[in-house]
This record gives C-alpha cells, sequence and structure tokens, in this order.
C-alpha cells in the first residue's frame, strides 16, 4: 500500500513541477510582453532530451551523478507529507523528520557534484563551488527560522508541525516567515541570487557537461524536487494542508511570490548574496527567534 | 616487526573486548610504599571500555598499513610505549596514573614525532604539551588539596570543599590542558604542523585516537569532579558551547583555505572536535558526543589512510598536484566518498545519527542559537568535503604519470573496507551503539537516551529509522538507474578528457583544467570569512615568542662571563629569598 | 520548367523522403516531441546574428512556437550559422556541431552559406557551407528579417514532426566526405581527429 | 614538479556572455582574473582587400556591412571620405537627412546596449523590453531606406530617396513613445538596486590613461571629459543644432550607463530639432556613371560620433575608380585589446560581461 | 607651428586639409623625432590609428601616423615612405600602449616588422602561410579560385551574355515565324 503512495506522490510532483515551472515560464513571458510558450512545454523539453539517440558520457561516475540528484530530490519528496493529518499522501515521514529532509535536500546536489567533477568541465566545477558556497549562507536564516518553528511547536515532525499551527507561522511569526522566504528564493535559484548556472557568466554552470537523457533527467529532478521544497515551506510556514485544492493554492501562491521577486531583481556576484543572506535575513531571522522563543513559552 | 604490530593490536582488541563485560578492579594502596593516604588503581568502567575499544581500533587498523612503510624498530618500540600509556590514561581510577599516562603519551609521541617533524614543528608540540601537562599537574595539586585523595569517586566532595576562586582556578588549569590536547581553535598552534609533517604511517593514529584523550579527560573532568547537572546555565558551560561553536566554525572556513591534504583535514577534524565540545556543555549531551567520537575516529581513520594511500602511490599531497585519479583508482575513491558522506553527516551513513543525536538533545535543551549555529558550520562543511574529493580524485590529472598509475596496495585498502563497513552498518542500524551507551549513562547515573529498536534512532519529539532510510535510498536509486538503462538513447563514452563544451576552443596537454587549487579562494570576498582568513592565531604566539626570546638576550647580558662572581650574586638573591619566604 | 532552381529542390528533397517507412511508433511520437521543442545554440557565427534578439524578445517570441536559446552544445539541437563563415569560425563551428546530441539540425541563414554571397571573392571566407557540414534549412536575405528567421524555423519544424530530416545521419554516413573537405580548408586543425568509429560507435549503457 | 594553480577558461566564441564572436581567454585563480588574453578574427572578412577590387559604388554596397549593432557611421564615413577626396558638395537637405538617420541609429544602438547590459546581470526583462522598443525605430528605417539593420542610403553625393510623406509625423509620434518608455527603464534599470551594487566600483578607468592611449567615446565621458566628435569637430549640420555632451564622475560601469542613459535623451533632442528644421532641397547631387567617377590621388581621415564613440575611416585615391586604401579605425580596436585586458585583471568572473558590455566592444570593426 | 616645423624638416609644405586636419610628409627618420615634437610643444597627446598605404607602382609603403590634441579639437596625420621589400619601422609602444594592437595589425596585414614590439602574434588569420593579404601583389580572387569551391550552380551554368543573345534571337525568330503565320493565315482566309 505504501508503494501505491509513494507513487502517487512521485506523479503528482512530477506533473504538478512541471505545470508550475510551464505557468513560471507563462509568467515571466507576461512580464516581458510577450506571449511565451504553452504551459507543457517543459514537458515537451524533457521528453524530447529522453528521445536524444545518444547523450555523451564520462565514465560510470558521471552516469550516476544525475541518478544520485534524482534519487535525493525523491527521497525528500517521500519524507515530506502532503496534508497533515490523512494518512494518504504521507510517503515515509512516519519514519523521519524534519532534520533528515534538511540533510536530504543537500544530498542530491553533492552527489550530482561528483558527477559534474568527473565530467572535468571546468564551467561544471566552477558553477558547482558557487553552489556550495551560496548553500552555507541561505540554509543558516533557513536553520534559525526552522529550529525556532520546532521549538515553538515542540515536535521535530513535519506533520505535527503544520498540524499543530493554530495561527499559520507566517502570521504568528512574520519575522521568521519573511527569513525563511529569502533563503528561499535563493533555495529555488531565483533571481538575485541565481548565481549557480547563471548563462552569461559561467556558461550554464553544473549542467553544462550534461547532454541527452542526463540532461532531462536533471529537469525532471528540479521539477520533482521544487514541489518538494514548496510543500515543505507550505508546511512548515502556511498552516500546512488538508485538501489537495488547498495545498495547490497555497504553493501556487508561494511560487508567485518567488517569480515575482526574481524578476525585479539583477543577479548577485556570489560573494555578495553570501554577504547579503548572511547579513540581512540571519539577522531578521534571530530577533524572530527571540520573540518566537520569549512569547511562545 | 610488522607481524608483531599486527599480533600486538590483534592481542589489543581481545584484552578490551574482554573488560567490556567484567567489573575488573585493581587498587593498590600507596601508604605502604611510605606515602600514606594515596590509593591509585585502575578500574574497567563502561566509559573506560568505549574508548579503550577506540584506541584498539585505531592501533588495529594503522598496524594493517605498517607493512607499507619502513619504520624503524625504535619507532615501533615507543608506538607500544604510546599504546600502553593510551591504556593507563583510560583505565586509570585516579588523577595520579592518570597524570603518568597523559605524561608518557605526550613524551613518546613527542618521539615518536622526532623521526619526521621539522626542528621548529618538534618545539611547536614539546612546548604546548609540556605546558598542557603543568596545567594539568597544578590542577590536581589544587584538587588534592581539598579532597586529599586522587580517586575519581571522591573528587567531587574535594571540588566542593574549594573555595568559589580555588574552583575557577582548577576548572581554567584542566580546561587549558585539555583544549590543547584537543587543539580547540587558539590553542591550535603546534597540531597543525604535527598533523602535516607527521609520518603519513602515524597520522591517522595521532588525530582519530590521541584526540579523544582530550575528549575522555573532559568527560571525566565534567561527569566526576564537576557534577554534569550543576553546570549547566554556568560560566563552564557557555564557554564550552563557545569554544566549541567558534573552533567548528572558523577550522572550517581555515580548511577550505588550504592546498594541503593532510592540513585540510587536520582543520576538518579540529571541527569535528569542536562540535564534541560544544555538546558536552549539555546538560544530557554525553551520549551525543560519545556517538560522535566513535564516528570521528571511524571516519578520520578511513580518510587519513585513504590520503597515506595517494601520498604512499604519487608521491604528492598537495590539490594542485593531484587530481583526475578516480578511474586509475576507483576503489579508493568510493572509500574516500563513503569517508566524506559520513563526515558532513549524510542521511543513509552514520554520520547522520550522530549529529541528529547532537541535533536532539540540542533542541530538547532549548539553546536554538548553539543549534542553528551548529547547523550553519556542518553546512559550511560541504565546500571542503567537496574540495578533498575533487583535488584528489576528479577534474583534470596534473601530471602524465597519473594516466598510468596503479591502485593503491591491499594493505591500505583492508582497513578502509573494515572501516566503511562499520559506517554503512551503523548507518542502517544507529540505534546499534544506544544499548552499550546506556549502560555507559547508567553507570554514570545520568538519563539515558530512549531506545526502541536497533533501527529507530531518537527520542519523542524526532526519530527517524535507519533501516527505511537506507532501503528507501537504495531502492530508488536502483529503480532509477534501471528506468535510465532502459532508454534507447545510448551514452556514449568521451573519446578523451578534453571532449569537453569549451566555449568551441579545443583544450590540449597544456591548458591548466583543474580547479582543486582554487576552489573556495572565493570566500575571502565574503566579509567575515575573510576576517577570519585574514588573522590567525599564529601571529599571536610568533609576537609572544619574539617577546620571550628579547627578554631572554636581555637576560643573558647579565652574566658577565667570570663564573665566580655571577655564582655569588646567584647565591644572594637565593638568600633574599630564603629570608622573606620563612618571614 | 524542368530545369533550373525547381529540379535542384527536387533533387534536394528527392533523398529525404527516401526512408521514412522503417520508423517505428516510438519514433513518432518522439518526432512529435521534437518539433514542439527546439533548443538553438547560443552562437552569434555570422552578421546574421544580430537579428537574433529580435526573433527570441518580445515582438517576434520565438518561444511561443517552443524555440529557446541554449548555452551548451550539449544541450542544443539547432545551431544557426547565421551569414559567411569565415575558416576560424568554421573550426569552431565543427567543433560545436559534433559536440551536440543526435538529432541534431543546422539552419543556414544568407546566401553566404549558400555560395559565399556578398564576400564571393574574400580570401578568408568558405564559400559553400554544405561541403562541410550537412544544412537543413536555408533562409533567404542578407540578413533575414524575425519573419523569414520564424518562416524558417517552421519549415525545419515540420520537417522535423514529418521525420523526413536525417542529415545528422547523413553527416555520420559519410563522414570521410565532410571530413576530406573540412581538412582541405582547415588543414590537420581541425577539430580533435576523432578516428569514424567514433561515430559508428553504438555500444553503451 | 607540475602544479596547477590556475585554470584556464575561454569566455569563448561560443557562449552567451560575450558581445559578438570573439573569445577572451581567461587565466583564473578561483574566480578572480590573473591575466586575460582577447582573440578576435572570427569574423575577418578582408574588406579593405575587397575594396581595393571594386568601384564606389560596389564598395558601397559592402561598407554598410562592416559593424552589425551599428552600420550607418559606416556609410557617413565612407560617403564623407568620398565626396572630400572628389570634392562634391551636398545639399543643406541631405545634410539634415543624415543626422536624422545617424542619430536614430544611435538611439537603436544604446537600446542594443541596454539589452546586452541588462542580460549582463540577469534581469532579462529589461533586455526584451529594450529590443522590442528598438524595433520601432527599425521599423522607421525599414520604410526609409527599405532594409531594418543594413540601409544602404547615405550614398556618397546624397541619400538614396527622399523621404516619404508623412515620415515626419511617424518618426515625432515614435520620439514621443521613447520620452514616455525611458523613464520606466530608469526605475527598473538604472536606479536598480542590484545594478548599482554590481556595477559601482566595477572597471574604473582613470582620465589620464584614457587621454594618452587614445580611448574614445562613454569610456572618455565616464571620468568626466566632455569628448564628442560632434562638437569638438563638428561634420554635417552639428554647429547649427544645440545638444550638450553628459558626462558623469567615476569612470565605472555605473557611470557610461548614465552617460549612455543621458546620450538617449541627448540624441531624441536632436531629432526634434532636425523634425523643425528640415529644409527643402534636391537629394541627390548630379554624378558620373560608376565605370568613370574617378578619385584623385589623395587622402584624408574622417571621423564621425558612432554610439559607442569615434568611428574613424582612412581613405586614399589613387585616380583610378577604385579606391586605392581604407581603412577602418572603430573604438573597439583599441577597447577590446589595452582597455579590457587592464580592466579584466583582478576583476571577478561574473564582472566579465558587465565590462564588456559597458565598453560596447563589437568585434568585427576590430578584425573587419 | 607650420614654420618651426617646415625649417626643423625640410620637408614639402604642410597640406591643410580640412580646418581641423593638417598633414605633413616627412623622411623615415625624422618621423619620431616630429612625433615627439608634437606630442611635447603643441599637445598632440594621443596616438590614434597607424595606417599604411600600399603605393606598388612607386615600390613603397606609406605610414600614415594620425595624432589628435588632448582636447580633440586638431589632427594631424604624418606620413612617411618605407621601402616594400622587408619593411621596417620602429615601435611606439614604449610610449603608447595602444600602438601594440596597431602594429600587430599592420604586421599580419604588411608583413611590416616593428622592432620593439614583443607581441608581433596573429590577430585576424589563423595559421596564415601565404603572402601577407593586403599587399598588392595578393590577389584574392585567384586564391579562391584554385583553393575554395563554389556551388556548381544550376545544370546549364550559362553565361549571362550568350544567354541574353539566345533569348533576343529566339524572340526574333518567334516574332518572325507569328508574322508568317499570320500572312499565311491572310491567304488562307483570302484563298477560303
Amino acid at each position: 500500500m505504501i508503494i501505491l503512495d509513494l507513487a502517487l506522490m512521485l506523479i503528482t510532483a512530477y506533473f504538478v513541477g512541471f505545470i508550475y515551472y510551464g505557468l513560471y515560464r507563462n509568467i515571466t513571458a507576461r512580464f516581458q510582453r510577450r506571449i511565451g510558450p504553452t504551459i507543457f512545454q517543459s514537458f515537451y523539453d524533457s521528453i524530447k532530451f529522453f528521445g536524444k539517440k545518444e547523450a555523451i558520457s564520462h565514465g560510470w561516475m558521471f552516469y550516476l551523478g544525475p541518478i544520485i540528484m534524482a534519487t535525493g530530490a525523491i527521497m525528500t519528496l517521500f519524507f515530506i507529507p502532503f496534508f497533515y493529518q490523512s494518512e494518504s499522501f504521507s510517503g515515509l515521514s512516519g519514519y523521519g523528520n524534519l532534520f533528515l529532509v534538511l540533510y536530504l535536500m543537500l544530498l542530491g546536489p553533492l552527489g550530482n557534484a561528483m558527477g559534474v567533477g568527473v565530467g572535468g568541465n571546468p564551467f561544471g566545477v566552477m558553477g558547482v563551488t558557487r553552489g556550495l558556497t551560496r548553500l552555507f549562507a541561505l540554509e543558516l536564516p533557513f536553520y534559525i527560522a526552522v529550529v525556532a518553528i520546532m521549538s515553538i511547536s515542540q515536535s521535530a515532525d513535519i506533520a505535527t508541525i503544520a498540524g499543530s499551527q493554530t495561527t499559520i507561522n507566517a502570521f504568528a511569526h512574520p519575522l521568521l516567515f519573511i527569513a525563511a522566504l529569502f533563503s528561499f528564493v535563493a533555495m529555488m535559484g531565483q533571481s538575485p541570487f541565481d548565481v549557480v548556472g547563471a548563462p552569461v557568466e559561467v556558461y550554464s554552470g553544473p549542467a553544462s557537461e550534461f547532454s541527452g537523457k542526463f540532461l532531462s533527467l536533471l529537469m525532471s529532478q528540479s521539477a520533482i524536487f521544487s514541489f518538494a521544497k514548496l510543500v515543505l515551506m507550505v508546511n512548515l510556514f502556511l498552516g500546512g494542508a488538508d485538501g489537495f485544492f488547498e495545498l495547490l493554492w497555497k504553493t501556487f501562491v508561494l511560487f508567485l511570490f518567488v517569480i515575482a521577486f526574481g524578476a525585479i531583481y539583477g543577479r548577485f556576484k556570489t560573494p555578495q548574496s553570501v554577504d547579503f543572506l548572511i547579513k540581512v535575513p540571519t539577522v531578521i531571522a534571530i530577533v524572530g527567534l527571540i520573540f518566537a522563543t520569549a512569547w511562545g513559552n | 616487526m610488522r607481524v608483531l604490530s599486527l599480533i600486538i593490536s590483534l592481542l589489543a582488541l581481545w584484552g578490551v573486548s574482554t573488560l567490556f563485560g567484567s567489573e575488573a578492579h585493581w587498587q593498590i594502596d600507596m601508604g605502604s610504599f611510605g606515602l600514606e593516604g594515596v590509593v591509585i588503581g585502575l578500574k574497567a568502567t563502561a566509559l573506560a571500555n568505549f574508548f579503550a575499544l577506540l584506541i584498539a581500533i585505531g592501533f588495529f587498523s594503522i598496524s594493517l598499513i605498517a607493512s607499507k612503510y619502513k619504520l624503524s624498530k625504535g619507532f615501533y618500540a615507543l608506538l607500544y610505549l604510546l599504546l600502553v600509556s593510551l591504556f593507563l590514561i583510560v583505565y586509570a581510577e585516579d588523577y595520579l596514573l592518570f597524570f603518568v599516562g597523559w605524561e608518557v603519551m605526550s613524551v613518546t609521541t613527542y618521539l615518536l614525532f622526532s623521526y619526521d617533524l621539522s626542528r621548529e614543528a618538534l618545539i611547536k608540540y614539546i612546548v604546548f604539551a609540556l605546558a598542557s601537562a603543568m596545567s594539568l599537574l597544578g590542577g590536581i595539586m589544587v584538587l588534592y588539596s581539598a579532597s586529599h585523595s586522587f580517586l575519581y569517586t571522591d573528587a567531587h566532595q574535594g571540588f566542593i570543599a574549594l573555595s568559589a576562586t580555588l574552583q575557577v582556578i582548577f576548572i581554567l588549569l584542566m580546561l587549558f590542558a585539555f583544549f590543547i590536547k584537543l587543539g580547540v581553535i587558539g590553542f591550535h598552534y603546534w597540531l597543525m604542523d604535527s598533523y602535516e609533517q607527521s609520518s603519513d604511517f602515524f597520522t591517522p593514529y595521532l588525530s582519530a585516537v590521541l584526540s579523544k584523550m582530550g575528549i575522555y579527560a573532559l568527560i571525566i573532568l565534567l561527569v566526576y569532579v564537576v557534577d554534569i547537572h550543576m553546570i549547566s546555565g554556568t560560566w563552564l558551560a557557555y564557554t564550552l558551547a563557545i569554544m566549541g561553536l567558534l573552533s567548528s566554525i572558523i577550522a572550517t572556513f581555515k580548511a577550505v583555505n588550504e592546498d594541503s591534504m593532510k592540513r585540510l583535514l587536520a582543520y576538518s577534524s579540529i571541527a569535528q572536535l569542536g562540535y564534541i565540545v560544544t555538546v558536552l556543555s549539555m546538560a544530557d549531551g554525553l551520549g551525543g558526543a560519545l556517538y560522535h567520537s566513535l564516528i570521528h575516529t571511524l571516519v578520520k581513520l578511513l580518510l587519513f589512510i585513504n590520503i597515506a594511500g595517494i601520498i604512499y602511490m604519487t608521491a604528492r599531497s598537495k590539490f594542485s598536484e593531484l587530481g583526475g585519479l578516480i578511474y586509475r583508482m576507483p576503489q579508493s575513491f568510493v572509500l574516500l566518498l563513503i569517508g566524506i558522506i559520513s563526515l558532513a553527516g549524510m542521511p543513509p551513513l552514520a554520520g547522520f545519527a550522530s549529529k541528529f543525536l547532537i541535533y536532539t538533545t540540542l533542541l530538547e535543551g532549548g539553546n536554538l542559537l548553539i543549534l542553528s549555529a551548529m547547523l550553519f558550520a556542518s553546512a559550511s562543511a560541504f565546500l571542503y568535503i567537496y574540495k578533498l574529493i575533487y583535488g584528489i580524485y576528479l577534474g583534470h590529472p596534473t601530471s602524465k604519470r597519473y594516466e598510468t598509475i596503479r591502485e593503491v596496495p591491499l594493505a591500505f585498502l583492508i582497513p578502509q573496507y573494515l572501516l566503511s563497513l562499520l559506517l554503512i552498518v551503523a548507518g542502517v542500524y544507529p540505534g546499534i551503539v544506544i544499548p552499550y551507551f546506556n549502560t555507559i549513562l547508567k553507570e554514570l547515573r545520568l538519563e539515558t537516551i530512549p531506545f526502541e529498536s536497533y533501527t529507530i534512532l531518537g527520542s519523542e519529539m524526532a526519530s527517524y529509522n535507519g533501516f527505511v532510510l537506507m532501503s528507501a535510498f537504495v531502492g530508488v536509486f536502483v529503480l532509477i538507474l534501471l528506468f535510465m538503462l532502459s532508454l534507447r538513447s545510448k551514452a556514449k563514452e568521451a573519446k578523451d578528457r578534453f571532449d569537453i563544451a569549451y566555449c568551441g576552443e579545443v583544450p590540449d596537454e597544456g591548458t591548466h583544467l583543474h580547479y582543486g587549487f582554487s576552489m573556495g579562494k572565493e570566500l575571502k570576498r565574503v566579509g567575515f570569512i575573510g576576517v577570519i582568513l585574514r588573522n590567525s592565531s599564529s601571529v599571536f604566539y610568533d609576537y609572544i615568542s619574539r617577546q620571550l626570546f628579547g627578554f631572554a638576550t636581555v637576560f643573558r647580558k647579565l652574566y658577565s662571563g667570570n663564573l665566580s662572581f655571577n655564582f655569588n650574586i646567584a647565591a644572594l638573591f637565593a638568600l633574599i629569598l630564603l629570608w622573606w619566604g620563612l618571614r | 520548367m524542368d530545369e533550373g532552381f525547381l529540379k535542384e529542390q527536387q533533387v534536394m528533397e528527392s533523398d529525404l523522403n527516401s526512408e521514412t517507412s522503417h520508423k517505428s511508433s516510438v519514433d513518432f511520437l518522439m518526432d512529435w516531441f521534437r518539433r514542439r521543442s527546439i533548443f538553438v545554440l547560443a552562437y552569434g557565427t555570422g552578421c546574421g546574428a544580430i537579428e537574433m534578439p529580435p526573433t527570441f524578445t518580445s515582438r517576434y517570441d520565438a518561444e511561443r512556437l517552443g524555440i529557446r536559446g541554449a548555452a551548451t552544445p550539449r544541450q542544443a539541437d539547432v545551431i544557426i550559422v547565421s551569414g559567411y563563415c569565415s575558416y576560424k569560425t568554421l573550426r569552431r563551428i565543427i567543433r560545436t556541431y559534433e559536440q551536440m546530441a543526435n538529432p541534431k539540425y543546422i539552419l543556414a541563414l544568407g546566401s553566404c552559406t549558400v555560395n559565399g554571397g556578398m564576400y564571393w571573392d574574400s580570401y578568408n571566407t568558405i564559400k559553400r557551407l554544405e561541403d562541410y557540414l550537412p544544412v537543413d534549412m536555408y533562409v533567404n536575405g542578407c540578413m533575414p528579417r524575425p519573419e523569414s528567421i520564424l518562416e524558417g524555423f517552421m519549415a525545419l519544424q515540420k520537417e522535423i514532426g514529418d521525420g523526413k530530416i536525417s542529415s545528422w545521419q547523413k553527416y555520420e554516413d559519410n563522414y570521410a566526405f565532410y571530413r576530406k573537405n573540412q581538412e582541405a580548408v582547415l588543414g590537420q586543425t581541425v577539430a580533435p581527429a576523432y578516428d569514424a568509429d567514433w561515430y559508428l560507435y553504438d555500444g553503451g549503457l | 614538479m607540475e602544479t596547477n594553480k590556475h585554470i584556464t577558461i575561454f569566455h569563448g566564441p561560443q557562449h552567451p556572455g560575450i558581445t559578438g564572436n570573439m573569445s577572451v581567454e581567461l587565466d583564473l585563480i578561483g574566480e578572480t582574473i590573473q591575466k586575460a588574453t582577447t582573440h578576435v578574427g572570427y569574423l575577418h572578412r578582408g574588406f579593405e582587400k575587397l575594396v581595393e577590387r571594386r568601384t564606389v559604388i560596389q564598395a558601397f554596397t559592402i561598407v554598410c556591412r562592416i559593424c552589425v549593432p551599428e552600420p550607418d557611421p559606416n556609410e557617413a564615413n565612407f560617403a564623407m571620405a568620398v565626396e572630400e577626396l572628389a570634392g562634391i558638395e551636398v545639399s543643406e537637405r541631405v545634410k539634415y537627412i543624415r543626422v536624422m538617420v545617424l542619430e536614430l541609429s544611435r538611439l537603436a544602438s544604446q537600446c542594443m546596449w541596454l539589452a546586452g547590459q541588462s542580460g549582463s546581470i540577469g534581469l532579462y526583462a529589461v533586455g526584451q523590453w529594450a529590443i522590442a522598443d528598438r524595433d520601432l525605430i527599425l521599423d522607421l528605417f525599414e520604410e526609409l531606406t527599405g532594409g531594418r539593420v543594413y540601409h544602404m542610403y547615405i550614398y556618397p553625393g546624397g541619400v538614396r530617396r527622399d523621404l516619404p510623406d508623412g515620415f515626419l509625423r511617424r518618426l515625432e509620434k515614435v520620439l514621443n513613445h521613447f520620452k514616455k518608455r525611458l523613464k520606466e527603464y530608469d526605475n527598473i534599470f538604472i536606479n536598480n538596486a542590484s545594478f548599482k551594487s554590481r556595477a559601482i566600483g566595477v572597471g574604473i578607468v582613470s582620465p589620464e590613461e584614457c587621454i594618452k592611449n587614445g580611448y574614445v567615446g562613454q569610456v572618455l565621458r565616464g571620468c568626466g571629459i566632455e569628448a564628442d566628435v560632434r562638437k569638438d569637430a563638428p561634420y554635417l549640420v552639428y554647429d547649427q543644432l544645440d545638444f550638450e555632451v553628459p558626462t558623469a564622475q567615476g569612470g565605472d560601469v555605473y557611470a557610461r550607463a548614465l552617460v549612455r542613459r543621458a546620450e538617449m535623451d541627448q540624441s531624441i533632442h536632436i531629432l526634434e530639432q532636425v523634425i523643425d528644421k528640415m529644409p527643402e532641397g534636391e537629394i541627390m547631387v548630379k554624378m558620373p556613371t560608376h565605370r568613370k567617377f574617378k578619385l584623385p590621388k589623395n587622402d584624408t581621415w574622417v571621423k564621425v560620433e558612432s554610439s559607442r564613440g569615434e568611428f574613424a575611416y582612412y581613405m586614399a585615391g589613387d585616380g583610378s575608380e577604385k579606391i586605392r586604401r581604407m581603412q577602418v579605425r572603430g573604438p573597439s580596436l583599441v577597447h577590446a585589446f589595452t582597455l579590457l585586458e587592464d580592466l579584466l585583471v583582478g576583476a571577478e568572473l561574473s564582472d566579465v560581461a558587465l565590462i564588456m558590455n559597458s565598453l560596447g566592444i563589437c568585434p568585427p570593426e576590430i578584425e573587419r | 607651428m607650420f614654420a618651426t616645423i617646415k625649417n626643423r624638416f625640410a620637408t614639402t609644405d604642410i597640406e591643410v586639409k580640412r580646418e581641423d586636419l593638417y598633414k605633413v610628409v616627412v623622411q623615415r627618420d625624422a618621423i619620431f623625432e616630429l612625433i615627439f615634437m608634437l606630442r611635447e610643444q603643441y599637445d598632440y597627446q594621443t596616438l590614434n590609428a597607424i595606417t599604411c598605404c600600399d603605393w606598388i607602382e612607386e615600390e613603397h609603403f606609406a605610414i600614415t601616423y594620425i595624432l589628435t590634441t588632448s582636447d580633440r579639437k586638431q589632427s594631424f596625420m604624418v606620413q612617411t615612405m618605407i621601402g616594400r621589400e622587408d619593411a621596417q619601422i620602429d615601435s611606439l609602444t614604449h610610449t603608447f600602449e595602444q600602438a601594440e594592437i596597431m602594429e600587430r595589425d599592420l604586421h599580419e596585414m604588411y608583413g611590416i616588422d616593428f622592432p620593439g614590439n614583443q607581441n608581433l602574434v596573429e590577430l585576424s588569420l589563423e595559421n596564415w602561410v601565404h603572402t601577407p593579404p593586403l599587399r598588392r601583389e595578393f590577389d584574392t580572387l585567384e586564391f579562391v579560385n584554385n583553393n575554395l569551391s563554389f556551388r556548381e550552380g544550376r545544370d546549364g551554368n550559362m553565361d549571362v551574355k550568350k544567354e541574353m543573345k539566345r533569348l533576343r534571337a529566339l524572340k526574333k525568330a518567334q516574332k518572325a515565324a507569328a508574322k508568317k503565320a499570320k500572312e499565311e493565315a491572310s491567304e488562307v482566309s483570302d484563298g477560303n
């Protein structure tokens, strides 16, 4: 029964993730006063790459790199329950907790970094180094906010956190939500912090050596992974969801905010984004933490 | 000699395992030798057995690789003496024997270093080792002045009997001694050179086991002498936490800037020990500390033996001279991969178990800022972890030699396989060591870690199932691999290492494509990391040594050449001193 | 008029629809997807590259046809040779073309790729791109307008949709012919001399 | 003992961040550039050799194809050089039309710069808008000359055809549209906090170096020097039009961006004056057929202010109907080598595209 | 200014091309002295360009240095003649940094050697072994014909002039045939 549950979760994440990405391309097209492609354009792109006649590979570690990345993304998805009280769509979250999910989010990129390193493309390695440099900066405010949320709801299990929010955390603890949003924008690779694969600087970063089916695997896992992160943010800060419709509109609102935020700002340099993320959101998070713990108990 | 060391290590392993359950206890009353009131003895407590096990595992793995190094007989003799002194420290039941073991350990390490270290590094080590031993002796004497006994059991009454200022002095002296041995930031001046220059055979033992003695001593101090429940909230807890955090964060960012593999791993072990020191400042942090020290020992042994293998094969030890060894040495690559996954604390392997235990204790203890600082430090560790594996195995080979190099000899691989096996088992069954830790905690009258089954780890606030995690990981990985293999589009092997998307240009032999040296060089542009990287503690110590040297030269001028005149001056000076003392 | 341009057109198209018979159903499905998603390599080789920005931005918006830019040859399907092609650029085009994953297409703009165009007597440009690389679709105009580039794309997409295009197969089949021409012009410093078997290699996972 | 301290990458011919078909070879430690070498020659067609084999009318068709983003300064230079050698005097109306065409092409090229500069910091929305607005100018050119980018309109001795009726009114409508649009670019791009944080203090040039090394255009004006060929050596009717040369202090990427933004307003101001003062007159001097149009044995050096700086031609005739020698000296020749290689040393990899766009480097005018 | 230049360098008089452009032709060994004098005394600080024109009939290259004042109001063309075989002239990179790239271009296109310029590597041509292309004796059409191949063109590959004559003759023949057919038709109509 749990296998069916996992399969359903995977399929919903795959389709909803790609439809969100299609909507993203349409909305940014509208920002730029043009029509933009169909919503299913990302499906066509990834399936076309699956259909490529052949793909260049640099040895078995290169072959396994994207596979580990996809494994990391799918494992993160499995350990995040979609709804806080219903038994279905809870995946493996019964066996895991929030710390595990935080670390699983880092497993995929590290695995892919091995593949990129073996590929031997200097641009790929520079993209990975930029990603790892930005990683600890974006994780600091996120960890402070998450730790505060955990101590407020006295549990590290995502379902109980989502369920125990009488007034949703975004309004109960606005400072924590703002700090987490800053790092969420960076996590989704949106504009001021999209330094990893900046085409103008690093020749499309880590993905510059992957072609054909590896590239489509990377595309599909990024769709699944972004949906998993959206669901995690909804569970932590927007009071979880008890029905599919509520889950969808909450994740879409969050996604819309991330797109709008990204469309206004140009790209920071890596040290600048690290500097910014370590200063502004971290201070907000610490102040939020103090308020939360002082008022919390 | 190599076979002898192997036998001895097996003997040690067997000995330690026999002592596990037994209540072996051996005590002598020194009164019979004219020192009344002094009782010393050895006691196989559960805690001592655990650390002895770590010592035995360490010694066993390095003796396996001993066959590849030409070491003189004196070296082996000193090694066995070091082993004896370590067992002495661990099994000692009183501070006197503990001090004897500590002193013998420092001196034998110095003699072992003298084979490889440069003169300057040797001086650095011996100065710090003596300082640590002297302050330890000072602390023991202060404690003895109140408790009139060296035994741990009645050390606590002595400590309470001390006046407030004497208590502070005692704790400062003891902490100074243990921080030097642990290499906490600021006291790690000796550690960097000795780790880098000591023989590759000895460094794994040095970093994995010797640093554990500092942890053991800190535990004894906190549990027996200063009751651990009293300290939470006091200045001692805060100093421990802050020193631990500082050393983990600063060491992590310094590690990324290093070009030599061994220095990077030295900084990394400082950072990991920083976690343990931090968690020891919590009231119920002992479980996490024990688990993390176990994982740290296994990981550091694995990493340093792997590095020793690389240095043995390529005779190079810098990232800027290595690279592109993955397909020539696939086994050591996979073993290093397992090592760094557990070093980083990534979920499927055991590293996550110990970090998770530390995080839950911090969460339940309610000190959230320390928890987020530790999460931040472990997240920022990814950069030097990736630099370690990229610099050696991935990327492009720096010299043509690496394209025809062979795999590391079997002697290096066997210990690494055993250690990674232990790590994988601990990853799948994280709860496997909890029952033994609970016996330790019960013996020290501390509250135990909730235990459900071998595969579950954690408390009611947060727990996770190691077996489900590993099987999910392997299951999803195999499913995706099968899906990728089943696709009609075949993966075509690249012709050579220059067939990369390089903006239309064609790289050739002379193009530098290896990013090993320059990874992490951009961190100095970030505000606070730039501050860390720019100034270091060695500046402080160089200043002190210059002042001392200046003072000594001035003092030497006093000696005016003829012996008799100076002798009278000295005698007069002694007389004045005696008069002042007797008054 | 049975001779001149029309006849040549038939000749060119004759060998295109010769072997669509043995395509399996999966191929038709894949062709349906390949038609809807084209990744164009970000490489402005000649003067026509100035009309690429208007084609891909707000006013003419090639993205609504599913056409998007790709940063590296690994991710690209179409390489646009926009105008004349000097020896130095030809060497880089051949290098990137060989790094692209099959099925790959070439869109040649302007008359410079057909017979040297305005620089017919220049010592540094090649006169006929067909000798060096298999071209799928020509778009005429001495720097074609965005509308005609879009028309070229749509024609290319229709051909891909019907599965008629297989110029990359033609390149692999008579690789020796193309290589001889390339080396005649560029000497030995073409792309690294990957010997022919690298192309006929069909093993691998 | 081989060591691998730095890595070598190409900001190469096939790269989304390169302005045109050229490449910069960078030696990096981390992402700090240690050494930069520019490589050009990817677009070399041997223009000067082809011109020597062609008569004036034949050379006229390929002259405008030298530099793609801004062809009209080439045509104007070629026409002025031939007229000076042959001693032809063009009518007042032709001069006004030529000024109009030059200013329109400058405005279009500034929009192209706006797209490149915003793309180099990832603000793709501004790029899309700028190129859409540039298309409005290209429509005007299409109506006037028949071609969107290559106009082949300014012919030695006049212009090829007269203004279609109602053209000036449509030009006025486009200028009003631009005046409204440019204010929007100000608050989304020029005053954007992320652009300021990326552009201020990057690629700084000192005024003394500019004078000595012969840098031109925005690089000079970015250091506060009022350098403009239209003011220093006025050609056509620029002495009858009133406009001022915008400058900014600092000499960095942001100063050059402010200068270019102010120049767009100046171009609109000039175009409005041209619309009011457009005189009547015939548009073409009676010219002998191209076989018999002989150029005297003489040489000259003519300059025009293009959107990136002083664009100069050296032309020499030798009495026959073919041009003896024509050398194109665009602003990018010195900017791409002497200036770019100095600015990039010590800069970060993410500043390369930013600096190259701010210098307006256009590779075809380097190697022709 | 003109007077000092004329008697110092005894050259032909200075030609005023426009009120902002003067030109003078000097001997080869006096040119750098003139350039430095213009630079110090008359504020011609900037070197805009170094150009070369190949006068094959008179067997010499005309090298022109174009200098501009620092306020960019005046330009000065200083020209000199150097021989076409193993042409050589000293490099200006010691004072003007930008001269390096200009001399590199001329070295590649004309084969002129600039001693003192360390960076005379290839600029626009890659692996070019033939004669420097801009020299007059290098014929680009002949080079293209024997190195490259044109598209065969359509089947007939007809020559334009012959084709025009053929079409005109064809039209005349058709007109004549039509006239003859009309006459026969009128005879037939007269006949019946």
